[in-house]
């Protein structure tokens, strides 16, 4: 409807240059320490978008979320030899699910900063539970985590390539899926919560309910991100892979690329991690290594926080707005508005 | 009995300086509703220029001069540059405004002054001095020494000075305000600048207690349950939120913290905090607006 | 269905003398071909001969049972819904009265509208497969003989959901006949002019290079139909529109008429007279 | 107007009292709406008009008093219970959800009545796809009765407020309400406007047989659509009545009346 060609249409294209041309056209480095990132990060900014995009429910807790699933994740898989990998994964995006229906609890009286805070508080806790008992990380003394090697059905992921086929397929999947939520009844009740809750309420939607499946639904998917993150891209790991910096990172990436837009998150994602590369490579090649990585790290930093207030006030509902509306003015072009 | 008795006053002096950096929060929030990701960059930003300048060599008064005119600039940058274009938007949209602007600020400060650990002496040597039996920080009187000399300067700027009037008028009544002449620009650039100035002397008293880093950022973070439980628009709730947080985290910390580990203080306070605000939304001071429909 | 379609009058059965008559002879010939496609609660939905028949006969007998003067039934359906059409039909099954026309002109007789109907389908050689699009209510005499011509060639008739929608469902239709007053050209024409970019612009004037390029500038004018022109047709349904009909008298103002010569489709009068171009009745 | 109203009261109010902190803005307000008609509730500015309409659709608690709807009393009416209830409402200023398309602004109004879990619909299975095409349909109903197809795409900030409105009083209709609440339905409209407004008022209490509870200023757009006036003053039921001996009664002129012309 919104397009010229049918959505169909798109995906399949879509699914076409990830799963035929990427492969072919990417080496090891891209494959494995930008595309996989890459997409995890998609899938954890498209977890906060369900909750801050789409419901309106701020949260700087995604980093716990997402050591939660990685933990749950471990735990699941080390201690209970047999059961299958995605089953681990799954059950890492439930437990932190369940941690989201918890930290959403309080917006049953309270909004805005206020939640903020609370999600901040989970943060914080999970940071420490996670460091301070050893028994999450197999009483490693460091808190350091090693994972198993990545097999399912006797398919052997473990090579960069596979690690993209491993984390496309499940991020292919949990697209699909919030693309039919976000385009169902729940879809609209999250806006509807978002936009004019007093209104949600009155026409009959149950808010409080609608806010803590939203927090559930998005911690599931940030939880899922972090047991990719773990396992994936990172092999072995230990808390401090998610303190709070990690939130803001995935906080920026949908503020970047768009609020309450699926394809926002993966624009934004792209976006937070080719910057940084882009600034080194000129860097490298103007500056000549007159800078060393610590200046280099703040330089990314300004730069970061420039665009966050750029695009906040000139464009707040990010990259993917903007490509919206060039697709509409395509579309009746030479026409102003239709 | 004696040791819990130093335990909380220990922690209600620890825990003014939690409430200086909560009353930069409150001046922002007070008069432009925003909440202020971005005092700790700016406590941050402030402490370590200052001491940078007196690493090269300029005298302390001077230092204090030029940091403070420093903090004045940023302020009116914040304004000039940020807030202007963001009038009426919603208050998250400002947040995470600020946020952005805490980026700036920190990659800024250590990209000037370099990210590593600066000593700084303020001249009070933290012996404990004992004061009717009780062994207590002499620095933790200082600090709340000048946190009580703040909030009379502050009280006194804002029912004395006509931009303090104008000041507090608009945080009763925006609107009533502007329709006063009040000009809002000009009263944000007011509210930036004191609290980077507050920002500053809560950096000099941190850095000089745990030398000026990177990690004064983080106590923007320590910041937030005090808000929380004094509410975001009270000063005097910053103070008794700030109290309540110090004496509460170190009691936890000795008390609770062995059962459990330790490393507790980071996550209690929050704990406290939300726990509070389910009971009452606008924390122990602040008032609960009316839903109007 | 091309294959099944003949000519209405085909020497196997008497040629239909009335408009119910044609309905029975196409409901007869090809029943599952679209007689109306026409959008209701936003979704498109079509009926074809043969489900158009049964509505017909479905009307006239709520008709007969209540005993409505068949004339005064026709002449209240004065909305393009094709409900609306049913009961004329059914009304004039009844009366043999032919559509009303509600503008005082004279009412025409079955044959008179047929007639006038067939000048100017064959006019402008109107196909099988063509499929006519209209916003505009049966009420006056030229909508009528645009109606019957649906009826008497036996072609789809696209309607819009409503009035206020004609533009955007002409859009997703993309018909090969449309048909509208004069005074709708001109809105058309009027809504364009507005959302053009802005006068003086460059972006305007290259668009405007684009509308009038000459045939002799080849390059031009053929970068002008894939930048301008084309897009332009197919924003405003016209993208298939091999006919643009103008159900008045009188000619649109002129602007209107040069802007649909310039995308490709003159628009026409629907007269009786064969081949005549509102275009040759001007000055 | 509505000839059919039926004996005995949908809506009955007995002494209502609210008020915030120390403003009262209710006091011992009580009376009775019956089925099928068109009530407006008139009064000056504060007299607590908007307050009644809050909590008889759930939204604010008052301390005393009960409302009860169809046979059924609460004292602690919540927004939910309301909707369930068949109690629709509009907002004086505009709570649209602007950043929804009209048809789903419409559709969201009929969310109770929507058949399908959001497993189904996340997964596309079971009932999601009829559900989904259950509830457009019901929307586009109520589209082409306010005549909003044109717009039904197009984002509701983007609109003008007159149709805004329009997509309120519609998404409030999807729902098919026994009751519905307009809280100043025609506040800055100009004539036509609010003689189309009026219009459509009087469509869904004719046609629809839905019971109207309105606030107005205008007061002859009252006089000319509502069988029954009720007039507050000061969180006080001043006036209750038929239009005519409303507008005759000596207190209402020198409380409603009076106090508009001194506020004009």
């Amino acid at each position: 409807m919104s397009s010229r060609w049918p959505a169909a249409i798109k995906a399949s294209l879509l699914i076409i240059f990830a799963v035929a041309i990427v492969p072919w056209a990417a080496d090891e480095y891209w494959l494995s320490a930008i595309l996989v990132p890459f997409l995890i990060l998609s899938l954890a900014g498209l977890g906060l978008n369900l909750l801050t995009g789409f419901a309106g429910q701020l949260s700087v807790g995604t980093a716990a979320f997402m050591a939660t699933g990685a933990y749950t994740a471990y735990n699941v898989a080390s201690r209970l030899p047999g059961v299958p990998l995605l089953v681990a994964f799954a059950a890492g995006g439930l437990a932190a699910a369940l941690l989201g229906v918890f930290a959403g609890l309080p917006s049953w009286r309270i909004k805005g900063f206020y939640l903020v805070v609370c999600t901040l508080a989970v943060q914080f806790f999970v940071e420490w539970l996670f460091t301070a008992f050893r028994w999450f990380s197999n009483d490693n003394s460091s808190g350091q985590v090693e994972v198993p090697p990545l097999r399912i059905a006797g398919h052997d992921f473990n090579d960069p390539i596979g690690h993209y086929w491993l984390v496309l397929a499940i991020v292919a999947v949990l697209t699909w899926v919030a693309r039919n939520i976000v385009h169902s009844e729940l879809g609209r009740r999250f806006l509807a919560v978002r936009d004019m809750d007093t209104a949600a309420a009155v026409i009959g939607i149950p808010v409080l309910r609608t806010k803590l499946l939203a927090f559930g639904i998005s911690s599931f998917y940030c939880g899922v991100a972090g047991a990719l993150w773990g396992f994936v891209y990172l092999g072995s790991f230990d808390p401090r892979a998610w303190e709070l910096g990690r939130s803001f990172q995935v906080l920026f990436i949908i503020i970047i690329g768009g609020m309450g837009s699926i394809a926002g998150s993966f624009v934004g994602a792209a976006f937070m991690l080719l910057l940084p590369i882009a600034m080194s490579h000129l860097a490298s090649a103007w500056l000549s290594g007159a800078v060393d990585q610590g200046t280099l790290s703040n330089y990314q930093k300004i730069v970061f926080g420039v665009l966050i207030i750029f695009f906040l006030i000139k464009e707040p509902l990010g990259l993917a707005s903007i490509g919206r509306a060039l697709q509409r003015r395509v579309r009746i072009w030479p026409l102003r508005q239709w | 009995m004696g040791y819990l008795l130093e335990t909380l006053v220990g922690g209600l002096l620890a825990g003014i300086m939690y409430s200086m950096v909560a009353i930069g929060f409150v001046l922002i929030y007070k008069a432009s509703g925003v909440f202020n990701f971005a005092q700790g960059a700016m406590v941050l930003f402030s402490a370590l220029t200052f001491v940078s300048l007196i690493e090269r060599n300029v005298s302390f008064g001077c230092a204090l001069i030029i940091t403070a005119a420093v903090m004045v600039v940023v302020a009116v940058l914040a304004e000039r540059l940020v807030l202007r274009f963001l009038v009426n938007r919603p208050p998250v949209t400002l947040f995470m405004a600020t946020l952005g602007l805490s980026y700036v600020l920190e990659g800024t400060a250590q990209a000037l002054w370099g990210a590593d650990v600066h000593g700084l002496d303020l001249g009070i040597d933290d012996v404990p001095v004992s004061i009717l039996g009780l062994r207590l920080s002499r620095f933790d009187l200082f600090a709340s020494a000048t946190a009580a000399v703040l909030v009379v300067l502050l009280s006194l700027f804002a029912n004395r000075t006509r931009i303090g009037r104008s000041l507090r008028a608009v945080a009763d009544d925006p609107l009533a305000a502007l329709s006063l002449g009040v000009r809002l620009p000009k009263i944000w650039r007011w509210v930036w600048t004191l609290a980077g100035l507050v920002g500053f002397i809560a950096g000099l008293l941190w850095g000089s207690r745990s030398g000026v880093q990177f990690s004064l950022t983080l106590v923007v973070l320590k910041a937030m349950p005090v808000l929380i439980i004094g509410g975001f628009d009270s000063i005097e709730g910053a103070i008794v939120g700030g109290l309540i947080v110090g004496a509460s985290e170190k009691l936890a910390e000795v008390y609770v913290g062995p059962i459990v580990g330790g490393g507790i203080e980071n996550w209690f306070p929050y704990f406290l905090a939300v726990g509070l605000l389910l009971v009452r939304p606008a924390g122990l001071f602040g008032d609960r607006a009316v839903v109007r429909v | 269905m091309s294959a099944e379609s003949r000519a209405p009058d085909s020497p196997a059965a008497p040629p239909p003398a009335t408009l119910p008559e044609y309905l029975a002879h196409w409901a007869a010939v090809r029943p599952r071909a679209i007689a109306i496609r026409h959008k209701s609660l936003g979704v498109w939905d079509a009926w074809t001969w043969s489900d158009l028949q049964a509505q017909v006969g479905r009307a006239s007998a709520t008709l007969e049972s209540q005993g409505v003067d068949p004339g005064h039934a026709a002449a209240s359906s004065s909305d393009l819904s094709p409900r609306a059409l049913a009961a004329a039909l059914a009304a004039q099954a009844l009366s043999g009265a032919a559509f009303p026309v509600l503008d005082g002109a004279e009412a025409l007789t079955q044959a008179g509208l047929i007639a006038a109907a067939r000048t100017w389908l064959d006019a402008h050689g109107v196909g099988a497969e063509d499929r006519a699009f209209t916003g505009e209510a049966p009420t006056t005499e030229a909508t009528a003989i645009f109606i019957a011509g649906w009826l008497v060639a036996g072609i789809a008739l696209i309607l819009p959901e409503d009035a206020t929608t004609a533009d955007a469902d002409r859009r997703e239709a993309q018909p090969t006949i449309v048909a509208a007053t004069a005074a709708s050209y001109e809105q058309l024409r009027q809504r364009i002019a507005d959302n053009l970019p802005a006068a003086g612009t460059r972006l305007r004037a290259a668009v405007d290079a684009g509308l009038t390029a000459s045939p002799r500038n080849r390059a031009r004018r053929a970068l002008g139909g894939w930048l301008v022109r084309r897009p332009l047709r197919e924003i405003l349904g016209f993208r298939r529109a091999a006919l643009a009909l103008v159900l008045d008298e009188e000619p649109p103002p002129v602007a209107a008429q040069e802007l649909f010569a310039q995308l490709g489709v003159p628009l026409r009068a629907l007269t009786r007279e064969p081949r005549a171009e509102i275009a040759g009745r001007l000055t | 107007m509505s000839g059919i109203a039926s004996r005995e009261p949908l809506l009955r109010l007995s002494d209502i009292s609210l008020s915030f902190k120390a403003i009262r803005a209710l006091a011992g307000v009580g009376f009775a709406v019956r089925r099928h008609e068109v009530c407006a509730i008139i009064g000056p500015n504060g007299a607590g008009k908007s307050s009644l309409l809050n909590i008889v659709s759930g939204v604010y608690r008052p301390q005393a008093g009960e409302v009860s709807f169809d046979g059924r009393t609460e004292r602690q009416l919540t927004p939910h219970q309301a909707a369930k209830w068949g109690i629709a409402r509009t907002f004086q200023n505009i709570a649209v959800f602007g950043g929804m398309s009209v048809l789903d602004n419409v559709i969201a109004g009929g969310n109770l009545a929507f058949g399908s879990t959001w497993i189904e619909q996340a997964f596309r299975i079971g009932r999601a796809a009829r559900a989904e095409r259950e509830a457009r349909e019901r929307a586009e109903r109520v589209l082409a009765f306010l005549r909003l197809q044109r717009c039904r795409h197009q984002p509701v900030s983007s609109l003008p407020y007159g149709l805004q409105k329009r997509v309120e009083l519609g998404r409030a209709l999807v729902a098919n309400p026994k009751l519905l609440l307009l809280d100043e339905p025609m506040a800055g409209m100009n004539a036509a406007e609010k003689r189309e407004m009026s219009e459509h008022i009087l469509d869904v209490n004719r046609d629809l047989g839905t019971t109207v509870l309105l606030i107005e200023h205008d007061i002859r757009v009252v006089m000319d659509i509502s069988d029954h006036v009720v007039v507050l003053d000061y969180g006080r039921v001043v006036g209750d009545g038929t239009p005519a001996d409303v507008q005759n009664s000596p207190d209402v002129i020198r409380a409603y009346l009076g106090t508009k012309r001194a506020a004009a």
